[in-house]
């Protein structure tokens, strides 16, 4: 990565103008990443922004990368994909929380567990957004939403812990309404050697009323200014993700681990990814011949 | 005897080793340049279930097994009840005394030859695993026709060597004295003697071997699979050819994320196959219907099994045609392959990235379980006849436009895609519909436009695509329409049929979609009488060609058991019309 | 001007509050017993796109809302901008002076009135937030067209009483002063008075409530979704009911487990249904193959939106029928209906749920965004014409046959299924193929006896089935054949094409499949020049016909810029031909 | 329950001898189960299994009660809707390692965090047994498998920590060798008031040749013989389940608490199993009358 290029983070902007929300949650993000692109010295054509589908999708629009606005809940299958082909982009796949939580969960848990060096954003606002306002499953127990008018009945989804207990190797959480922390955050989360998920507590001003900006700032905690707390205990860190939320809420940290990568095993990308090997005459007569 | 060709089954319970006896049949076979066909059938269990291998060996072209058993070779008791009336009038049945009395035996069919084999005794002298049976009988076996052991020894050596020279040779052994039993017991005469072929030695593929195949050869880089039978050998290939070949193979979580990290792989520059069976191809529809928005191009191997649902996993069907020409939400362009045999899967897989690429759209090649785990020996594959052809996309900066569209509206549809990652070429994938550079857009005329757009391709890529072939006599009495994997029981059906002055030929579509009507209706003009030939309940090959001519068949042959025809089953089928 | 009917158009930018009070007043018009028709266009976005509200009131039947508006509300200047021209020669444009100038807007249309109000500066009068300039609105629209206002405070304390009674009053205010601020304007009187009717208040439906009340009735206790526009608000309608009619509705976490709760909830007893869009019906197609191996009865909802992949979320298209109709892998029966308005809806939904569990197959409805989220104002269902006809569900262990079938081989194919739980109805439901009892069996006559038993219902079946109806004069010129939500634009137009002596009649499929070929050629046969009518690109019906008769119709009416047709479109279409 | 039948475990055979291989742990499990069965005093009608596919899933085919053989990772699905349709059944999901911690991940997260009345078997053979021994998720890095022949890249999933990351409230740990140790779990799992997750190291004697009996037998450590480990810590559970397995892998009741049920919430079920309601002629009056 290269810090010295001129961007600036309006350099991150396409002619769209976000279409979210006055107050939404997502403009901090968005600020945020084009700030750690910024610091971080990539370049726009490094990058490669995947998408899913709701309010934080829509951002696709928004950023100016090469960018894929997947399928809902399939973005981390896309960003693997693609990462594994051209290991050389900075591959960031951001989502909702409903999105990669609910219907994408699986891939979630799964691309934790491998360990492949890119970064996820899980845009958790705790709902769902973009179809108006149903339960998200990180949406909390007993709230009346459309689709559960008589209460959640279920526990939330507790990311950060299955973040953990998958196996993952950079598990962070974020506000939105702190671009500064969270800036900084994406940037040590693209820097990681690894696969990095941050949790980014983001709100909904329009379908969420409780989880509000000042609610969260009444909440929050940062675990980096606990001197005691150290990032690479999963058990303390998954101890802390399951801290009563009427109390504080972690945000900062949980946990960071070097381990292997899934790049690492692979030989064959070993010397230059894998988009750049010619494939106009492949000579397969040593494979034919294993079927005499 | 002299024989043109024999037919060979083995049988007896999962676990019994009747799966790589019959596989290292075949190859000794083919290695001395015979024509073989073989034909594999298991339930899914892995254990406890009964097993067959039947082969057909000959001197000319065969297409498919018969019926008919030269020699049946029965590691249990249960082959012998449940194959013992495919037996041919003179034919040999193998069998251990321990399994089963001779006396009992005889009761049933005195028309056949009843050779004991103390295969059990044999492998317990030399102290070998139960297993090792499978190699007695495969000694036994080429005593029977007269076939030296030599090949065989190199087959066991390929086969076993990783496990060890003890284990080559105690193999070796038991077959060395399977072979002498019987070549005592006969006094060195064998009833039947194989015609000497002077072919070089063949390749012994299945379908999913030469898809395999095919794919590496037309550069697939990203491979990705949950596995499933009867698609998941393609998935062992490629894992095991992906170091060598620079092939990134990924065994995933579910066949929805192996249809999205293709698309990724795609996306990025890669080409991406993915293999399945019915129900995965179900989990993939989603996925099929984004890479058609994105036009992301990408090959899909569906390999058929009896469905519904998980339906009969290790048995075989043609039942997913129409639902892969009509398959995900919305309209795309899209093609439909189903290859007749190994050659054409190897050809038509090189094939299908070429278009899957050309025209940035989904390809889908339709397998099923007989032609994906069965053997076939053929000639050596030509990997020059698969040219690689990638259509527009751009590798290098300074081929991209200045103001760069990834979906720009041209004349026949096909706009450049870019390797991701070059300056210059920043787009978006957009399973919204989009602008002419990916944006979202709601626009009525934009919408028009673009599904215009995508389908416009049509019009070139028919010109990339053949109409079905024509087999047998030009003027027959009786034209069988078929595809896929029939091809070889129908071809296998009409020697019998033209032997016996009947003319029948076969129009086969080894590609389904999209329909190229005009040929159609010129082979439907010149031809007498028509009859539809599928491995399904439906008839889907008759409702394609009706949907798209008009054109009713009215005679059938439809098989809908879980099996594959037999050409007995044609032949019969085609006299009763 | 007494006016039979009236158009009128609410535009502004998302979060205006353009749906609540186009809503508001469609129920308005309800309520005094007019025919209204509504028709709402928004973009995927929360926040920032360009909303409109179009409605069409009149003193007798209305199928579709026109091209021509007689009144427009301009809450913003976009949408003057994007809908001058559709207002007819002497209309209205209700606009605010801040946002526009009326010398700016004269500029292009002489033609009409422009009647400046002063929604913000009202608004601001009575201290109330931005998004109350809608009630300004509807008072003002109410004036204009001489509805006094009683029925609009009955509207009004419906709506916001939840949120207490000073929201009530201020939107009260609000409305009462745009009333007066017209009334002054015009010195009291109107430019439209629309004719008193004596009809009875009229319900106020979408698709989506019709399939919610029709569910209810016909006794869905489970339903199951994840939201998918346009089909969430069937979700809504379930959850908010649930106590009450005892229903468990579950939002789950997938598309994925949607299907298979429904399957699992059915095979216990209880009818079950889910509802979702093209990308959510991809992802069940698996789930429907199993429904069908199993026999489990299940209703589907598929309201189609413009494709492939995410599309255009919030917008039309009639894509997806013949997926639906060859959805999911394997050969199996099932039913896909299609209704053309909220009466089908409801009264189809009610015969889904029978033949679900008569037949023990899946039975899917077609909708669209234009049926699912458009009002329609229609007298009151009557539920008594819903009757439960559970088929050969047996709740009492008493009936149960000694030795219980599941999968009985009967003559018709449908065999006695169970509410689970019973003492003596233990049987498996079972994905594989398998015997009568429910185990799994990969015997090739049991398949080919089970695949049977599985296609012999349609017999039965289809005395179950209705063809399509004709509307409009029996010999007829031109005949329109079209299925589901075009129904509306295509009786709409039938009054003006009939009008001017063309005779037009339409050929309406609200139930697809299995297609009832007799009857549909006795239709074609009658008929004089047919034409297709489909808001897609391939025209999915004229392959559908085809394939089931072999007859092409050479014209087609297609549209496929996600939106529905408008009656003039197809008017000038037919007077085109 | 009533616990004074007179069933024996073999009233829970059905007519099919069971086709699984020698020595194969679904037989330990199968046993268990219908011990439990017997000893809880369940008749087979109250039961329903439903099983995923896969070697366990052929299961279906040998025990003697309701059964839905559902779609490959779609156990719990169909086994919720038909708990929800008909509570009065006891319902019991059996599945794969590979169905359910692979492609049918997600349900088991959700199920987890829903909470209802029900039992999840997981048959964790650490293989895909069935499809012939390709790699499972639960299969350990570096397993050259037929679909990695160069060695697993990923860390293994790990299901008891997933369970607990995502609120299951009965977490525990059983091995198919020892017979009567499982079946007990399995009787305290049927009987746990809330969704219940016991996870079964099951030997595959076919394909796996790592995790074998002994294998097992030697590292196997009873949590309750623990007298200091308390099942009601999931911080402390989940850092036994991170355990070394080297060294000790714990199996017992990793954790269990009380917490509502889902049904608990359901008003519409509280006086009898949705199937009992008559639908004969439902009044829907009131709802239309919503519409003028
Ligand atoms: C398969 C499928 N099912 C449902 C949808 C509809 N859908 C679009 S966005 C969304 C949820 C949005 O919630 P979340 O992911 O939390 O994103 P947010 O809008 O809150 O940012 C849903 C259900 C879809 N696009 N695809
Ligand atoms: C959608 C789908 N994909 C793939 C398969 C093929 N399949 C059957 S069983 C199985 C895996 C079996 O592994 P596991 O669940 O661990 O069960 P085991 O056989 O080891 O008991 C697979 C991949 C399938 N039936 N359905
Ligand atoms: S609905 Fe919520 S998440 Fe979506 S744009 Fe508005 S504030 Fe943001
Ligand atoms: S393959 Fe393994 S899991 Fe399957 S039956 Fe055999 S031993 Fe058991
Ligand atoms: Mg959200
Ligand atoms: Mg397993």
């Amino acid at each position: 990565m290269n810090k010295n290029n001129n961007l600036k983070p309006k350099d991150f902007n396409t002619h769209i103008k976000p279409t979210w929300c006055t107050g939404c949650g997502n403009y901090g993000i968005w600020n945020a990443l084009k700030k750690a692109f910024v610091s971080l010295g990539l370049k726009n054509h490094q990058i490669l922004g995947v998408y899913g589908i709701g309010c934080s999708g829509n951002g696709t629009n928004f950023l100016k990368t090469y960018a894929f606005h997947a399928l809902h809940g399939r973005a981390l299958p896309v960003a693997t994909g693609a990462k594994l082909a051209n290991h050389k982009l900075h591959v960031v796949a951001m989502a909702g929380d409903g999105d990669g939580a609910g219907i994408g969960g699986n891939h979630f848990m799964h691309t934790c567990r491998r360990n492949i060096n890119l970064t996820y954003i899980m845009h958790d606002n705790r709902v769902y957004g973009l179809t108006t306002g149903q339960a998200a499953p990180t949406t909390d127990r007993g709230t009346r939403t459309k689709s559960t008018p008589s209460g959640v009945l279920e526990s939330p989804v507790n990311p950060i812990a299955i973040a953990l207990a998958s196996g993952a190797s950079f598990v962070a959480r974020g506000f939105s309404g702190d671009t500064k922390h969270l800036s900084g955050l994406f940037s040590e989360a693209i820097r990681h050697r690894g696969f990095s998920f941050v949790d980014v507590l983001q709100p909904c001003v329009t379908f969420n009323k409780k989880n509000t900006y000042e609610w969260y700032r009444k909440r929050i905690d940062n675990l980096q200014e606990d001197q005691n707390y150290s990032k690479k205990d999963a058990a303390e860190a998954f101890k802390r993700s399951n801290q009563d939320e009427e109390e504080k809420i972690p945000i900062g940290i949980f946990y960071q681990e070097e381990k292997p990568l899934y790049e690492d095993g692979l030989k064959q990308i070993e010397r230059k990814p894998l988009v750049d090997h010619v494939i106009n005459d492949i000579d397969i007569n040593k494979l034919l011949n294993n079927y005499f | 005897m002299r024989a043109e060709n024999i037919s060979i089954r083995i049988g007896g319970a999962a676990g019994y080793g009747i799966m790589a006896a019959g596989y290292m049949l075949s190859k000794v076979f083919a290695k001395k340049g015979y024509y073989v066909i073989d034909s594999n059938e298991y339930p899914s269990l892995i254990r406890g279930g009964h097993n067959t291998y039947t082969i057909r060996v000959s001197t000319n072209p065969v297409y498919s097994v018969s019926k008919n058993l030269d020699i049946l070779i029965a590691l249990d008791k249960q082959t012998i009840d449940l194959h013992r009336e495919e037996v041919s009038y003179g034919g040999h049945i193998l069998y251990d005394q321990q399994d089963f009395s001779s006396e009992e035996m005889k009761k049933s069919r005195k028309d056949i030859n009843y050779l004991a084999v103390p295969f059990t005794k044999i492998i317990e002298q030399i102290e070998a695993p139960s297993v090792v049976r499978n190699q007695v009988s495969l000694g036994a076996i080429l005593a029977l026709i007269d076939i030296s052991l030599d090949t065989l020894g190199t087959v066991v050596k390929e086969t076993f060597m990783p496990k060890g020279e003890n284990v080559v040779n105690l193999n070796s052994r038991a077959a060395d004295l399977g072979y002498k039993y019987i070549k005592e017991k006969l006094n060195h005469s064998s009833p039947y003697t194989l015609e000497i072929v002077k072919h070089k030695s063949k390749m012994l593929v299945t379908g999913n071997d030469a898809v395999f195949l095919g794919g590496v050869r037309a550069g697939c880089k990203f491979f990705a699979a949950y596995p499933m039978t009867p698609s998941s050998s393609i998935l062992h290939a490629f894992a095991s050819a992906e170091n060598e070949y620079n092939i990134v193979t990924k065994h995933a979580e579910s066949e929805l994320a192996v249809i999205n990290m293709a698309m990724g792989a795609s996306f990025a520059g890669a080409r991406s196959m993915v293999a399945t069976s019915g129900g995965g191809f179900s989990l993939m529809n989603e996925g099929l219907s984004a890479a058609a928005m994105t036009e992301t191009p990408i090959v899909v191997v569906l390999s058929q099994r009896p469905a519904p649902a998980t339906g009969l996993p290790t048995w075989t069907e043609q039942g997913d045609m129409l639902f892969a020409i009509h398959a995900a939400h919305g309209e795309f362009l899209r093609v439909v392959m189903a290859p007749g045999d190994p050659q054409e899967c190897f050809y038509m897989t090189g094939q299908a990235f070429n278009l899957a690429e050309k025209y940035q759209i989904p390809v889908i090649i339709l397998l099923d379980k007989y032609l994906s785990e069965n053997h076939f020996a053929c000639e050596k594959f030509d990997p020059a006849k698969i040219k690689v052809d990638r259509g527009t996309l751009i590798a290098d900066s300074s081929e991209l436009a200045d103001d760069y569209q990834r979906y720009e509206k041209t004349k026949d549809g096909v706009s450049a895609r870019v390797v991701s990652g070059l300056e210059g070429g920043i787009h978006i994938a957009n399973t919204d519909e989009h602008d002419p550079y990916g944006f979202s857009s709601d626009d009525p005329n934009n919408r028009k436009d673009m599904m215009d757009k995508r389908f416009n391709k049509i019009k070139k890529l028919v010109k990339d695509l053949h109409p079905p072939k024509i087999y047998g006599p030009p003027e027959a009495e009786i034209t069988c329409w078929s595809w896929g994997s029939c091809k070889g029981p129908i071809l296998e059906a009409m020697k019998t049929l033209n032997r016996e002055q009947k003319k029948v030929n076969l129009v086969h579509f080894n590609l389904l979609y999209p329909f190229l009507i005009e040929p159609v209706m010129k082979i439907i003009k010149d031809s007498n009488r028509n009859v539809i030939i599928e491995n399904n309940k439906t008839s889907q090959l008759g409702k394609l060609i009706m949907m798209n001519t008009g054109l009713k068949f009215n005679s059938r042959i439809l098989k809908y058991s879980g099996r594959q025809f037999l050409p007995g089953e044609i032949v019969s089928g085609i006299e009763q019309l």
